[in-house]
C-alpha cells in the first residue's frame, strides 16, 4: 500500500488575511502567546494590484532540511509525509530554523530562566511521539486531530478555504480547477528555476 | 544544491511561483502591525526567495561537512600530539630555584577564569555537534544551557586579559623564526626558542581566543537571541534570517580553530612542558624553561637585571 | 501602551491546569473515523481512543457578526473543552476568521467580570446578586418616581438572543420609557 | 430603504451572492469584516466570472480582491451613483419594462442624473472619468449584479438618502428580486438583524409596529396586560407615542441645560440612570461628551460578560455597578443572521463564574420593580400554562405577535429542527433536502405561516409565494400625485393578477373575490399586520400572495426632506467650494428629543482650512465592535496589541512623522488622541483610517488603573470616537463617523 503524501497549499487568490488559521492553530494547540505554528503574511500592503496575502506554516517538505540538520536528530518523518519531532529530544539550537525555507520552528522562551526552549512548530494536527491522544502528546505537541481522522484545525477553519490540506495530488486537482474556473488559466510555457522565485 | 532546493520545495514549486511573479516588498517597514517576531513577518516570504544563496549553503555545510571536519580536526590533532609525546616526548627543565615571577594574582585570576568559560564552553559545544551520539533530550539540552553560561563567563573574562596581555602579545621578529622551527617541538634537544614573553604559539591561540572570541561570542549571540532587527542588513541585501545562517556558518568553522588551538594549549601546558602548568598557579616560571622557551624575553629580563 | 499589552500577554496564563482537570484518561471511546481512502492510514488501536471520553457536541452559532457560522463545541463534564468545525453548515463550511476561531476563549477567559461589583468612594467592591439587584432597583425605582421614567436610558445589544433583544424592548416599555436603543444605530 | 420597498434589511442571502455576475461594494469591507462572507463572493468570481468593483476611500483587503477599485472621497457615493445612472440612462443600459411595472418616481431620479454628468461627478467624487464609465460598464452590462454596503454608506449625515440611492441604482438595472441581485447590506454583529427585528430601538415596537397607539393597544393586548396599566406606566399617553433617545446621543439627555449644549425635550427631565446591557459604549461617536455625561449620571448600570469600558472612561466614584452577564454560549435562542434567517443557539455550558443571563437579570430586576407577572405573561398565552421555559416559550410568543416581517413561521419547534438538520440545506440555494425538503436555510423571514418555507430572495415575481415569492410591499398607501401604486406585475402562480393592496379585514373579500365565514369574520384581525387568528395569512397562502399586497417600489419619498436622494456634503467637509453647492440640512429641532445642528456647524468656519485631512474609521479582522470581548482573547489581542493610524508615507513624512512613532490626530471638536503611525499605502495622502475598537486610554492619559482587578483586557488604546466629528443623519441620527475631518502631528 502506498500512502499518500500529506500537503500544504494556500491559494493566495482567496486568501483575505483573516488570521482564522492561524488563531485556530493557536487555539486549538493552546499555544502560549509569541508562538505562531502557522502565520498570515500579506506583501504590499495597500499597493493596488500587487497586494496579496498567504498563510504560511511549515509545509512538510518531503526532503525536510530541519530533519537533514538536526544535529540530535530529533525529526521524524511519517509514511504520509508529515515531518514531525521529538520534544524531548530537541535541544533547541535552532539549526532547523536556519535550514527552514519558510521560517517555521519556533522556539518559544519558556526554558530554564526563560531562555529559549525546545522547537515547537505545526505538526499539521498530527501530534508527536508520545502515545496517541495521550494528555502528555497534548501538552507537548497539541490535537492529534489526523488520528481522529479530521482535518487540521487551520484548513478546516479556513474562512475562505483557501487553505487546504491533504493528498498532494487532491490539493493540486482542488487546485488545478480553481485556476482554470477563473477564466486566467496556468500558464502553458513552465516557469523555469531561473524565473521562479524572481531572482 | 539544486537537488536538495528541488526536493525541499517540490510541491510548493507551483505556490513559490505565484509569489515569484509579484515585485518584492515596497518597503521592509511596512510589516504586520504585530512587532516584535521578525522572523515570522513578512521576512518569510523573502526568505523563500532568497533561500537558495545562504539556506542551502548551510544545509549542505551541516549535512555533509561540520560534524565531518570536527572530528577530523579533533582527531587529527589529538593523534598528532599522541605521537608527539611518544615520540618526541614533553620537555622538562629544572625546576630548582626560585623561578621568574611572571604571572601576578589577578592575571592568574583572569586566566582561570577564561579557561574555565572554555573548559565549559568547547566541550559543551562538542556535545551539542555530536549531541545525535549522545541522544539528544536534557542531556544536550543541559550542555547548551552550559554553553551560554560559559559564554557569560568568557565575556567577564575577556576584557581584562585582553588589556593585560595586549603589548606582549603584539607580533614580533621572533615569532618568525619561531614559525620557522616549530617552536623547538619537533626535536628531543633543548633548543633556545627565539620568544618574548609569549612565544609565537602562545600568541596565535590569543589572537585567536580574543579575536576569534568576539566573532563567535557575536555570531553565538545571533543564534541565541533570533528575533532582532538591525537596519543595515537592508543595505547588504541581507535577511536577518540570512544573517543568523552566516553567524552559524562562521560559528562553526572558527569553533574549529578555537578547538584545534585549545587542545593544542591543553597539551602544551599539561604534557608538552612539564611543569609550566605551574606558573599559572604559583605565578613562577622556572628559570630554566624561560631561558629556553621565551630566551628574547629572558635576555631582556637579564638586562633590565630583573634575574 | 505596548508595554503595558507585552506584560498583560506574558503573564502565565494557566489554562492548561483548567483543561487537566477535564481530562480524564482511561475510558475508552470508539471513533475511528477515518476520511476518504488513502488520505490516511488506517488508525491503530491506540489512536481511535478519544482525546475527550464521554464528551458531547453542542451546535451553536458565532457571536462574532452576522454571517451566522456555525460552531460545535465539544463539552465533557460541563466544560467546553474544544471547538469542534462545523464542516456541515450551510453558510461557512465549518470556515471561521480568527474572531470565529477563537470563540471558546471568550467564554473561558480570564479577565471575565466574574462577580458583581459596585464601585463606592472611587473603589471597586464585590457584593452579592441580591445586593447588586436590590440597590439598582431601588435606585431606578426611586429615579422614575422623582423625575419620571424617561430620566432612565436603556442601551440594549445587538449580541442578546432575539428573544432576549425582544424582552429587553419589553422591559423598557414597562419600565415606561421609549429611551432605549442598540448598536444598529452605528 | 424600508421607506423604498417594504423592508430595510438584506434582500438575498450570501449563499446567493455566489448566483451574482457582477458585485458592486460601497463601504463595505467583508474581507474582513465577514470573511466567511466573503468566501460567498470569491465563488461568485470563480463560478461566474463576476466582477467584483470595490468603491470605497481606501484600499481595503477587499479591494485587493477586486477587479475594478475606485478610490473615492468619503461622503460622496451619492454623486458617484447618480454618475453611473448618468451613464446608465444615457445608453439606455437600463431595464425599462422593470421599471414600468415596479417602480415609481424613476422619473425625478433621471431628471437629477442628467446633472450629473462624468466629468462633475470626478470633481465631487475624486474618482477619473475613465474608471467611472469603466466600471459603470462593467456593471450595467452584467446582470444580474448584486449591491452590497455596510457601515460606509450608513454613517453619515446624508446616510438615509445614500441608503434610498443604492436601491434605485439597483432597481434601474432590474436587479430587484433576482437570484443573483439584491441590496445586500452586511450587518455587524452577530445577531444585529434579529435585535433590530425586536426593536431594541427607540422609534419603534417590536416587528416595526411603530409607537402609535394602535400599536401599543395590540402590544398590550398580546402581551396580557391592560393597556391603561402599561400607558400608566409612562409619563403619561402623549410621551408613549415620541420617539426616545438614541445610542448616537444619549449624552445630551444628560448634558442638556449646560453651556453650549444642545436643548432637549425629554418629558421634563434630564437622563439619571443609564442601564447597558452588552453594547460597547465606548465606540459611539463624542467620546468626551460621553465621558462628560458618564460622570454626570446618577445610575450606572453595566451587564457585560467583560468590563464595558464605559466604567473605565468614567470618573464617577459611586453608583456604578458592573454585573457579570452570561455569554451567549451559556444561554440558548434564536440569532438572525444578516439575511433574515434564523438560527438556533443551543446552550453549550452553564453560565461560568457568578455570571446570570441577560433575561435572568431581566426578570430579577421586573420582580424587583414590581411588574414581573406583566412582563413574562406574554410567555404563558399560547398554552394557557402556569410556568414559563425561556426562551422557547418567548420565541413562540414572538411568532405569535409579529406579523409585519412575518415571523409566524418562526416557532422554537422548527428552529430547532432547522439546527439539528443544518446539513441538509444547499449552500447557494439554501434549500433543504430530506426531511427538510421545500423548506429554506433558517426559514428567512417572512416566513408567513408555520408550514411556510421563509424568503430567501425578497420581491422575487418568479417564484410562487409558497417558495418565497412576493412583490414590493404596499405600505405607503395606495395613489400618489394620482399614479396607482400597485405593480403592474403578478406573482408567479398567483390567484390575484397584478398588484394589488395589502390585505386587511375590510378588502379580503374583494381582493380574493372569497366570502368569508361569520365564524371567521369575528376572529379575523383588523388587518395582516395584527390578526392573530392566522386567518388573512391563511386564505393569502391559499390564494399564493403575500399579505402585504404587491405594490411598486418607491424612488421618490415624499415625507422626506429630500423626496429623491440629493447630495449633500458632510458637515466637515475638505471642499469648502462643494459645501457651497452642496449644503447641508437646516438645524433640525427635537431630533430623537434632542436638537440636531446641522447648517450651523457646517457654516461655522471653513474646517477644511485647519483640518484638512479626512478622518475615516472602520473594522479590523480581529476584533468587533468596541473590540472588549476579542481583546479579552489573548491571541486575538497579539495580532494587534495596540491602536494605530494607518497614514500614507508621504503624508507622514510631510509631518515628520515616521513608522512607529506615536502621533497625535486632533478632531475639529477639540479632542485629541495619541496613536501609533503605521504607514500604509492603502490611505490616500488626504486621509488616514483608524480602527475604532480600542478603550482604555483617553486623550493620551492611561485609564487602564480603572479596571477592576483581574479585568484588563490583554489589548488597550485610544477609542477612535474620541475624534470623530459631530454629524448625525436627518433621518435615523447615525453619527457621521465617516466623513469627518482631523489633523495630524507628531507626538
Amino acid at each position: 500500500m502506498s500512502y499518500a503524501r500529506m500537503k500544504f497549499y494556500c491559494d493566495e487568490e482567496r486568501c483575505i488575511e483573516c488570521n482564522g488559521c492561524s488563531v485556530a492553530c493557536a487555539e486549538a494547540h493552546e499555544l502560549p502567546v509569541g508562538i505562531s505554528r502557522r502565520k498570515v503574511v500579506t506583501l504590499n500592503d495597500g499597493i493596488e494590484g500587487k497586494e496579496f496575502s498567504v498563510s504560511v506554516a511549515c509545509m512538510h517538505c518531503t526532503d525536510a532540511p530541519c530533519e537533514q540538520v538536526c544535529p540530535v536528530d530529533c525529526f521524524y518523518i511519517r509514511e504520509d509525509g508529515i515531518v514531525l519531532h521529538d520534544k524531548e529530544i530537541c535541544i533547541g539550537c535552532g539549526y532547523c530554523l536556519y535550514a527552514c525555507p519558510f521560517g517555521a520552528p519556533q522556539f518559544p522562551k519558556d526554558g530554564a530562566f526563560g531562555t529559549r526552549g525546545v522547537m515547537d512548530k505545526c505538526t499539521m494536527c498530527a501530534g508527536g511521539p508520545e502515545e496517541t491522544n495521550s494528555a502528555k502528546e497534548r501538552e507537548l505537541y497539541g490535537q492529534d486531530r489526523i488520528a481522529e481522522g479530521k482535518v487540521p484545525a487551520c484548513a478546516a477553519m479556513c474562512s475562505t478555504k483557501a487553505l487546504i490540506v491533504g493528498d498532494e495530488q487532491e490539493v493540486s486537482k482542488i487546485y488545478r480547477k480553481r485556476v482554470m474556473s477563473r477564466g486566467k488559466g496556468v500558464q502553458s510555457a513552465p516557469y523555469g528555476w531561473s524565473t521562479a522565485y524572481g531572482n | 544544491m539544486k537537488k536538495i532546493l528541488m526536493l525541499c520545495l517540490g510541491f510548493f514549486g507551483l505556490y513559490a511561483r505565484e509569489i515569484a511573479g509579484k515585485v518584492p516588498l515596497v518597503s521592509k517597514d511596512m510589516a504586520p502591525h504585530s512587532g516584535g517576531d521578525l522572523l515570522v513577518s513578512s521576512q518569510m516570504i523573502d526568505n523563500i526567495l532568497h533561500y537558495q544563496t545562504w539556506g542551502e549553503l548551510f544545509v549542505y555545510l551541516q549535512v555533509h561537512w561540520f560534524r565531518l571536519l570536527f572530528f577530523g580536526i579533533t582527531v587529527g590533532v589529538l593523534v598528532v600530539f599522541l605521537l608527539h609525546y611518544l615520540i618526541i616526548g614533553p620537555k622538562k627543565f629544572a625546576h630548582s630555584g626560585k623561578g621568574i615571577f611572571v604571572y601576578s594574582i589577578f592575571k592568574r585570576v583572569v586566566h582561570w577564569a577564561a579557561a574555565l568559560a572554555f573548559v565549559l564552553v568547547i566541550p559543551t559545544g562538542f556535545m551539542m555537534i555530536f549531541g545525535k551520539e549522545l541522544g539528544g533530550g536534557d542531556l544536550v539540552l543541559t550542555a547548551r544551557y552550559v554553553h551560554s553560561i560559559g559564554t557569560v563567563l568568557f565575556i567577564v573574562s575577556f576584557i581584562p586579559m585582553f588589556l593585560m596581555w595586549l603589548i606582549p602579545m603584539l607580533p614580533s621578529f621572533d615569532d618568525i623564526k619561531w614559525f620557522l622551527m616549530l617552536g623547538g617541538y619537533l626535536t628531543k634537544k633543548k633548543v633556545v626558542v627565539p620568544a618574548g614573553q609569549f612565544n609565537a604559539g602562545q600568541k596565535m591561540w590569543f589572537w585567536v581566543a580574543m579575536l576569534g572570541g568576539i566573532v563567535m561570542i557575536g555570531s553565538g549571540a545571533m543564534m541565541y537571541f533570533q528575533d532582532f532587527h538591525l537596519s543595515i542588513l537592508d543595505r547588504f541585501g541581507l535577511d536577518q534570517i540570512d544573517l543568523i545562517r552566516v553567524a552559524a556558518i562562521t560559528h562553526n568553522f572558527l569553533g574549529m580553530a578555537v578547538a584545534a588551538l585549545f587542545i593544542t594549549h591543553l597539551y602544551m601546558s599539561l604534557f608538552a612542558i612539564k611543569g609550566s602548568l605551574d606558573s599559572m598557579i604559583d605565578g613562577y616560571k622556572s628559570e630554566d624553561e624561560v631561558r629556553y622557551m621565551h630566551s628574547s624575553f629572558y635576555k631582556k629580563l637579564k638586562k633590565e637585571d630583573k634575574i | 501602551m505596548s508595554e503595558i499589552t507585552q506584560k498583560a500577554l506574558t503573564t502565565k496564563v494557566g489554562r492548561r491546569s483548567f483543561l487537566k482537570m477535564a481530562a480524564i484518561a482511561g475510558a475508552f471511546g470508539a471513533t475511528g473515523a477515518i476520511a476518504g481512502g488513502n488520505v490516511t492510514r488506517a488508525a491503530t488501536d491506540e489512536e481511535v481512543k478519544n482525546p475527550y471520553p464521554g464528551s458531547k457536541l453542542v451546535k451553536t452559532i458565532c457571536t462574532a457578526c452576522s454571517v451566522g457560522c456555525g460552531i460545535i463545541a465539544e463539552v465533557q463534564n460541563g466544560v467546553w473543552v474544544r471547538q469542534e468545525v462545523a464542516t456541515d453548515h450551510p453558510i461557512s463550511l465549518g470556515g471561521h476568521c480568527c474572531k470565529g476561531a477563537d470563540m471558546i476563549d471568550m467564554v473561558r477567559s480570564k479577565v471575565r467580570v466574574k462577580y458583581p461589583m459596585v464601585k463606592e468612594g472611587g473603589a471597586w467592591k464585590r457584593i452579592s446578586w441580591d445586593t447588586a439587584l436590590d440597590k439598582i432597583a431601588k435606585k431606578l425605582g426611586d429615579l422614575r418616581k422623582t423625575s419620571g421614567p424617561d430620566s432612565a436610558i436603556f442601551l440594549g445589544s445587538a449580541k442578546m438572543s432575539t428573544e432576549q433583544a425582544y424582552y429587553f424592548r419589553k422591559f423598557a416599555a414597562m419600565f415606561g420609557t421609549n429611551n432605549i436603543d442598540h448598536q444598529a444605530r452605528i | 430603504m424600508a421607506n423604498t420597498w417594504g423592508y430595510g434589511a438584506m434582500t438575498n442571502s450570501l449563499g446567493d451572492i455566489q448566483n451574482a455576475k457582477a458585485i458592486i461594494i460601497f463601504g463595505a469591507n467583508p474581507a474582513v469584516n465577514h470573511p466567511v462572507g466573503f468566501r460567498h463572493f470569491l465563488m461568485a468570481k470563480e463560478r461566474n466570472n463576476a466582477q467584483l468593483i470595490v468603491v470605497d476611500p481606501r484600499f481595503t483587503k477587499t479591494a485587493a480582491k477586486a477587479d475594478l477599485f475606485a478610490q473615492i472621497r468619503p461622503g460622496t457615493d451619492i454623486p458617484f451613483m447618480y454618475g453611473m445612472l448618468h451613464i446608465i440612462f444615457k445608453n439606455g443600459w437600463h431595464k425599462k419594462d422593470f421599471i414600468d411595472q415596479r417602480v415609481y418616481g424613476m422619473e425625478d431620479v433621471m431628471k437629477e442624473a442628467k446633472k450629473w454628468t462624468p466629468s462633475l461627478t470626478a470633481n465631487v467624487t475624486g474618482v477619473s472619468e475613465d474608471l467611472l464609465i469603466q466600471i459603470t460598464r462593467a456593471y450595467a452590462k452584467s446582470t444580474p449584479g448584486t449591491l452590497i454596503w455596510a457601515m460606509g454608506l450608513t454613517q453619515h449625515s446624508i446616510g438615509s438618502s445614500n441608503t434610498r440611492m443604492a436601491p434605485i441604482l439597483q432597481l434601474a438595472l432590474g436587479n430587484m428580486g433576482e437570484e443573483g441581485g439584491g441590496c445586500n447590506i452586511l450587518r455587524g454583529h452577530d445577531n444585529v438583524q434579529g435585535a433590530t427585528d425586536m426593536c431594541c430601538l427607540s422609534h419603534t415596537l417590536p416587528g416595526y409596529y411603530g409607537l402609535s397607539a394602535g400599536s401599543w393597544k395590540y402590544f398590550a393586548k398580546s402581551w396580557g396586560v391592560d393597556y391603561e396599566w402599561l400607558a400608566g406606566r409612562f409619563k403619561d399617553k402623549k410621551w408613549m407615542s415620541k420617539k426616545g433617545f438614541t445610542l448616537a446621543r444619549w449624552y445630551a439627555g444628560v448634558l442638556a441645560g449646560k453651556a453650549g449644549e444642545d436643548k432637549i425635550h425629554n418629558g421634563g427631565t434630564n437622563l439619571k440612570a443609564l442601564f447597558v446591557m452588552g453594547n460597547g459604549i465606548t465606540s459611539i461617536s463624542q467620546q468626551a461628551k460621553v465621558k462628560e455625561a458618564l460622570d454626570a449620571l446618577d445610575l450606572i448600570v453595566l451587564a457585560d460578560p467583560f468590563v464595558n469600558e464605559a466604567a473605565i472612561l468614567t470618573d464617577k466614584k459611586d453608583d456604578v455597578f458592573i454585573l457579570p452577564a452570561a455569554t451567549q454560549f451559556e444561554t440558548s435562542g434564536s440569532v438572525t443572521a444578516t439575511n433574515r434567517s434564523a438560527q438556533w443557539r443551543s446552550e453549550v455550558v452553564k453560565p461560568m463564574y457568578e455570571s446570570k443571563t441577560d433575561h435572568d437579570i431581566m426578570f430579577e430586576l421586573a420582580k424587583r420593580l414590581g411588574f414581573y407577572d406583566q412582563f413574562t405573561k406574554g410567555m404563558l398565552i399560547k398554552e394557557n400554562k402556569k410556568s414559563f421555559k425561556f426562551p422557547e416559550d418567548a420565541t413562540d410568543e414572538i411568532a405569535r405577535i409579529i406579523k409585519t416581517i412575518g415571523l409566524t413561521g418562526w416557532t422554537s419547534k422548527r428552529l430547532k429542527k432547522h439546527q439539528e438538520n443544518w446539513h441538509l440545506f444547499d449552500q447557494v440555494s439554501m434549500r433543504g433536502i430530506g426531511p427538510m425538503k421545500g423548506e429554506y436555510y433558517g426559514l428567512p423571514w417572512p416566513c408567513w405561516t408555520e408550514s411556510h418555507c421563509g424568503s430567501p430572495v425578497l420581491y422575487d415575481v418568479h417564484r410562487p409565494v409558497k417558495e418565497g415569492g412576493m412583490g414590493f410591499r404596499n405600505r405607503f398607501g395606495l395613489v400618489h400625485d394620482g399614479v396607482s401604486q400597485l405593480a403592474g406585475v403578478g406573482i408567479k402562480d398567483a390567484k390575484v393578477e397584478g398588484g394589488y393592496p395589502e390585505i386587511t379585514a375590510k378588502n379580503i373579500e374583494k381582493v380574493l373575490g372569497i366570502k368569508l365565514s361569520e365564524d371567521e369574520k369575528k376572529k379575523i384581525g383588523k388587518n395582516w399586520k395584527v390578526d392573530t387568528s392566522g386567518i388573512i395569512a391563511a386564505k393569502c397562502m391559499e390564494f399564493g400572495i403575500a399579505p402585504y399586497g404587491n405594490a411598486k417600489a418607491r424612488a421618490k419619498v415624499w415625507t422626506f426632506p429630500d423626496q429623491i436622494p440629493m447630495h449633500r456634503e458632510p458637515l466637515h467637509s475638505p471642499r469648502e467650494d462643494l459645501v457651497k453647492k452642496y449644503p447641508t440640512y437646516k438645524d433640525k429641532p427635537n431630533h430623537y428629543r434632542v436638537d440636531t445642528r446641522y447648517a450651523s456647524v457646517q457654516n461655522k468656519e471653513d474646517w477644511s482650512k485647519k483640518f484638512p485631512i479626512n478622518l475615516v474609521t472602520g473594522r479590523l479582522v480581529n476584533l468587533n465592535g468596541a473590540g472588549v470581548e476579542n481583546r479579552a482573547s489573548k491571541y486575538l489581542a497579539a495580532l494587534t496589541p495596540e491602536m494605530f493610524c494607518d497614514i500614507n508615507p508621504n503624508l507622514a513624512a510631510n509631518h515628520g512623522i515616521r513608522d512607529g512613532d506615536m502621533m497625535w490626530i486632533h478632531s475639529p471638536e477639540g479632542t485629541k488622541i495619541k496613536v501609533k503611525a503605521h504607514y500604509s499605502y492603502s490611505v490616500g495622502e488626504d486621509r488616514v483610517f483608524i480602527p475604532f475598537h480600542f478603550a482604555g486610554f483617553f486623550q493620551g492619559e492611561d485609564r487602564t488603573g480603572n479596571y477592576p482587578e483581574g479585568t484588563k483586557p490583554y489589548a488597550v488604546g485610544e477609542s477612535a470616537n474620541t475624534v470623530t466629528n459631530y454629524g448625525y443623519d436627518i433621518i435615523t441620527q447615525i453619527p457621521e463617523t465617516k466623513g469627518g475631518l482631523c489633523r495630524v502631528e507628531k507626538a
